[in-house]
């Protein structure tokens, strides 16, 4: 009975998601003129490229969110069963956290999230 | 340049309907897209002069145009529904204008918001950059003369506006393309 | 200084320049080749410090340009007007006040962007109105423009 | 490898005409790298009018409604300055009562704008509610306005030789009740405001302005008193009766945008002192000097100093004997407190020019005129 109460909310998490988008594409009345598809920059045209070598530090910085972002999506079943499993699931738990612990240490050495 | 030698027409010449006047054969389903249009219609922020301040006051507590669904205002013409011409328009800025006005997604419209922008106002005469007239660069509305108008004439524009919009046809656009002769 | 110890000091060390006197300021009439020099003594001098040009602006009297420049000392709270004459108007041509005081920049764009007088030594002199295909100076009291609507 | 020592180009953006934080349709062409601001250029003109052009061809009673549309949130204050300049040409002094309501309304219009600035200062930084209680009292101001003037934000009520007409009857009862509730709601701006860490945090220290920079970029009010500038006009050349009303020119040496901030809120409460001081001692006696109708000056120049709610407006007058002046000028406060705006960006973030922009509290078109 599990899968399918899942199959089903993913079908009607799409379909939902599907309607909203394509009646609005389908319903909604459009002209086309030049300026309507051009960047909007407060109302000047955009001036140089954007195809620029950024700080790496962005990059970095996103690269180091991404990471415990994706940890935090880990706790989230473990949450969930936590209580049946008990002891043995804490103290796996603090071992991946202490192991992500390691390399937020490992960023901050290398300066990776200082910002400029 | 003096009036009387000013032959050639009104250069503020009225955009004409492309369908004639918004006929009144509005179906149910135009009823309801209407409805929902006219009562959550989300301006634009712009503001050139005097008129924003009164626009600000229309959105402050006292006058208060969140009743009618306008609280939501958009920085980007992306989100916008509707643009409140409030303030001047000058030669440098027309083309500004003309272009934040293309960039907004399709049912829009214009609410040309005191004396500047219906002729010039207080700068029609010896004014060498002032656009004598929103109407010119983009179709317009409503337009709520005032120098500044009131924050209940400003209301009560909005007001024009929505009945404007619950009379009108939902999916037939009734503002002419103007793209080919603009000068 | 009062109004008299100022008249008496630049009478002393401009000897050549007329000075007249308007209900506001004292004015010292100043020749075009001249004015930098002058500017920049009143500023640096320990006994003015005219650290403080408060407005420049010019005034187009048909036959010729006016330039004025109003300037106040913030330590010794005197003021002090500069005029120069510009005869030539159609390339009228002058040091620009900037290395002196930061707020000419803006002045001098201004003045250039509705008179037409062009400054040697201004960083960036540029229109700062008008867009800058506009043909011709609006202040100008000989500027035509048929887009204009007069009584 | 250092990570700050690779090779980035710069970047350049439009803050333009249609910006939520110009307050107007100023555009800045911003160079940046990443978020770091190396360089700008201010671009005005989006609302130049002509005013100069056009005052040339009105008269001299006329082209003063032109003024309170430069600096629309200083209208009284325009207006005092124009008719001040025509009223040193024709050597005549305004009454002793229009005098002192000239300088209460100066006074409540100083009020009014800085409490705008307030609601807006915290729109732009993020904080919707400043906004709405900025509004409340300065809806009240406005409401006095309209009583007395006729009109709520240009009010064309002071003229040359005094004031258009009598005050209102329950003015006087209304500005007290109106003073009553602003000295109390003060404490509220500091709770909103003043006291949050992050507002704290996006402005001390952010946008810091040296007094010798302030007066050679030529800034002047509450930017220049900031850094620690004596220039306030009321105190150094006063007019309509300034030198009789006792006040405070109040002075900050750190000249960063906390600085700007706080001088502005302490204004705030020098205008309620004078106001408190005028109120309930307005002299009888005629509002107005009756003028012909052709106003003529005599040939010469005039110039005027006054000191509106963002710095000091200079409105010379140059008239040679006809009925319509021959050159107006007006040295506006804003046009060169926006010079000030281009060295404190230098390498600032995008985020402090927001704040820069907002304590400088720009009027665009009182650069463009």
């Amino acid at each position: 009975m599990g899968s399918v109460s899942i199959l089903l909310l993913m079908f009607c998490g799409f379909a939902f998601a599907a309607l909203a988008i394509g009646l609005g594409n389908k319903l909604s009345i459009k002209r086309y003129n030049p300026e309507k598809g051009e960047a909007y920059e407060c109302g000047m045209e955009t001036q140089g490229t954007t195809w620029v070598q950024f700080h790496v530090g962005y990059y970095l910085f996103a690269l180091v969110f991404l990471l415990f972002d994706v940890e935090i999506a880990f706790l989230y079943p473990w949450a969930v069963v936590f209580k049946e499993i008990g002891m043995v699931a804490f103290i796996e738990i603090v071992f991946f956290v202490l192991v992500l612990f390691l390399g937020l240490l490992y960023a901050h050495k290398k300066k990776a999230l200082s910002w400029m | 340049m003096d009036v009387n030698k000013n032959t050639e027409p009104f250069p503020g010449e009225i955009y004409e309907d492309e369908t004639g006047n918004t006929n009144f054969l509005v179906s149910s389903i135009d009823k309801l897209s209407n409805w929902a249009r006219s009562n959550s219609l989300w301006p634009l922020t712009f503001g050139t002069s005097c008129c924003a301040i009164e626009m600000m006051s229309a959105a402050s507590a006292k006058y208060d145009w969140s009743r009618f669904g306008f609280e939501v205002a958009r920085a980007t013409p992306r989100q916008a529904d509707l643009i409140i011409v409030a303030g001047t328009i000058t030669k440098k800025m027309a083309p500004v204008l003309k272009r934040l006005y293309n960039q907004m997604p399709e049912p829009k419209y214009v609410i040309a918001m005191g004396a500047c922008t219906i002729t010039g106002g207080p700068f029609f005469y010896n004014s060498y950059t002032v656009v004598k007239g929103v109407d010119n660069i983009i179709p317009v509305d409503v337009y709520i003369p005032g120098c500044p108008p009131r924050p209940e004439a400003l209301l009560e524009g909005m007001m024009k506006l929505q009945e404007k919009i619950r009379h009108s046809r939902a999916y037939v656009i009734d503002k002419p393309k103007k793209e080919e002769n603009d000068d | 200084m009062t109004k008299e110890e100022l008249k008496s000091y630049l009478e002393k060390t401009f000897p050549g320049m007329t000075q007249e006197e308007n209900i506001d300021f004292l004015v010292l009439w100043v020749e075009k080749d001249e004015i930098f020099e002058v500017a920049r003594k009143l500023k640096e001098d320990e006994a003015t410090r005219f650290d403080f040009l408060f407005d420049e602006t010019a005034i187009d009297w048909q036959t010729h340009f006016e330039m004025v420049y109003h300037m106040t000392s913030t330590t010794y709270r005197h003021d002090l007007e500069i005029k120069v004459k510009l005869e030539d108007r159609d390339h009228a041509e002058l040091p620009s006040m900037e290395p002196l005081w930061k707020a000419a920049e803006m002045y001098e764009n201004e003045i250039y962007d509705l008179f037409g007088i062009r400054f040697s030594g201004h960083p960036h002199l540029r229109r700062i109105f008008m867009s800058n295909e506009w043909k011709g100076y609006p202040l100008r009291k000989d500027y035509q423009d048929d887009d204009v609507i007069s009584l | 490898m250092e990570t700050n020592d690779i090779k980035h180009d710069e970047f350049v953006i439009n803050v333009g005409p249609q910006h939520p934080s110009t307050h107007g349709v100023l555009r800045l062409e911003l160079w940046l790298d990443g978020e770091e601001i190396i360089d700008s250029k201010p671009h005005l003109g989006y609302i130049h009018r002509g005013i100069e052009k056009m005052s040339e061809a009105l008269g001299y009673k006329q082209f003063i409604y032109l003024t309170s549309r430069m600096d629309y949130l200083s209208a009284h204050i325009n207006n005092q300055a124009c008719s001040l300049a025509i009223e040193k040409g024709l050597q005549i002094e305004a009454p002793a009562r229009a005098q002192v309501i000239r300088v209460l309304m100066a006074e409540l219009t100083r009020l009014a704008s800085h409490q705008l600035w307030w609601g807006a200062l915290g729109l732009d930084l993020g904080a919707v509610s400043p906004f709405f209680y900025a509004f409340r009292e300065r809806e009240m101001i406005l409401e006095i306005f309209e009583e007395t003037c006729g009109s709520r934000l240009t009010m064309n009520y002071i003229t040359p030789g005094g004031v258009v007409n009598d005050l209102h009857p329950d003015f006087v009862r209304k500005v007290k009740v109106l003073i009553e509730q602003l000295k109390g709601n003060l404490h509220e701006y500091y709770q909103l405001l003043t006291g949050n860490v992050i507002f704290q945090a996006r402005t001390r220290g952010v946008g810091i302005l040296s007094a010798e920079d302030a007066v050679s970029l030529g800034c002047t009010g509450p930017v220049a008193r900031a850094s620690g500038v004596k220039c306030d006009v009321r105190k150094l050349h006063p007019y309509d009766g300034y030198d009789k009303v006792e006040f405070k020119e109040v002075l900050n040496d750190k000249g960063d945008n906390f600085a700007r901030y706080w001088l502005r809120i302490e204004e705030m409460k020098q205008s309620i002192y004078i106001i408190e001081q005028l109120i309930d001692n307005i002299p009888e006696g005629s509002y107005r000097e009756k003028l012909k109708g052709i106003v003529k000056l005599p040939a010469g120049e005039y110039y005027q100093r006054v000191e509106t709610a963002r710095g000091e407006l200079g409105v010379y007058l140059v008239s040679d004997g006809k009925k319509e002046p021959y050159r107006v000028r007006f040295r506006t406060p804003n046009f060169s407190n926006l010079n000030a705006l281009r060295p404190m960006m230098k390498g600032a973030k995008i985020g402090d020019m927001v704040s820069m922009m907002a304590t400088l509290d720009l009027i665009i078109p009182d650069i463009d005129r």
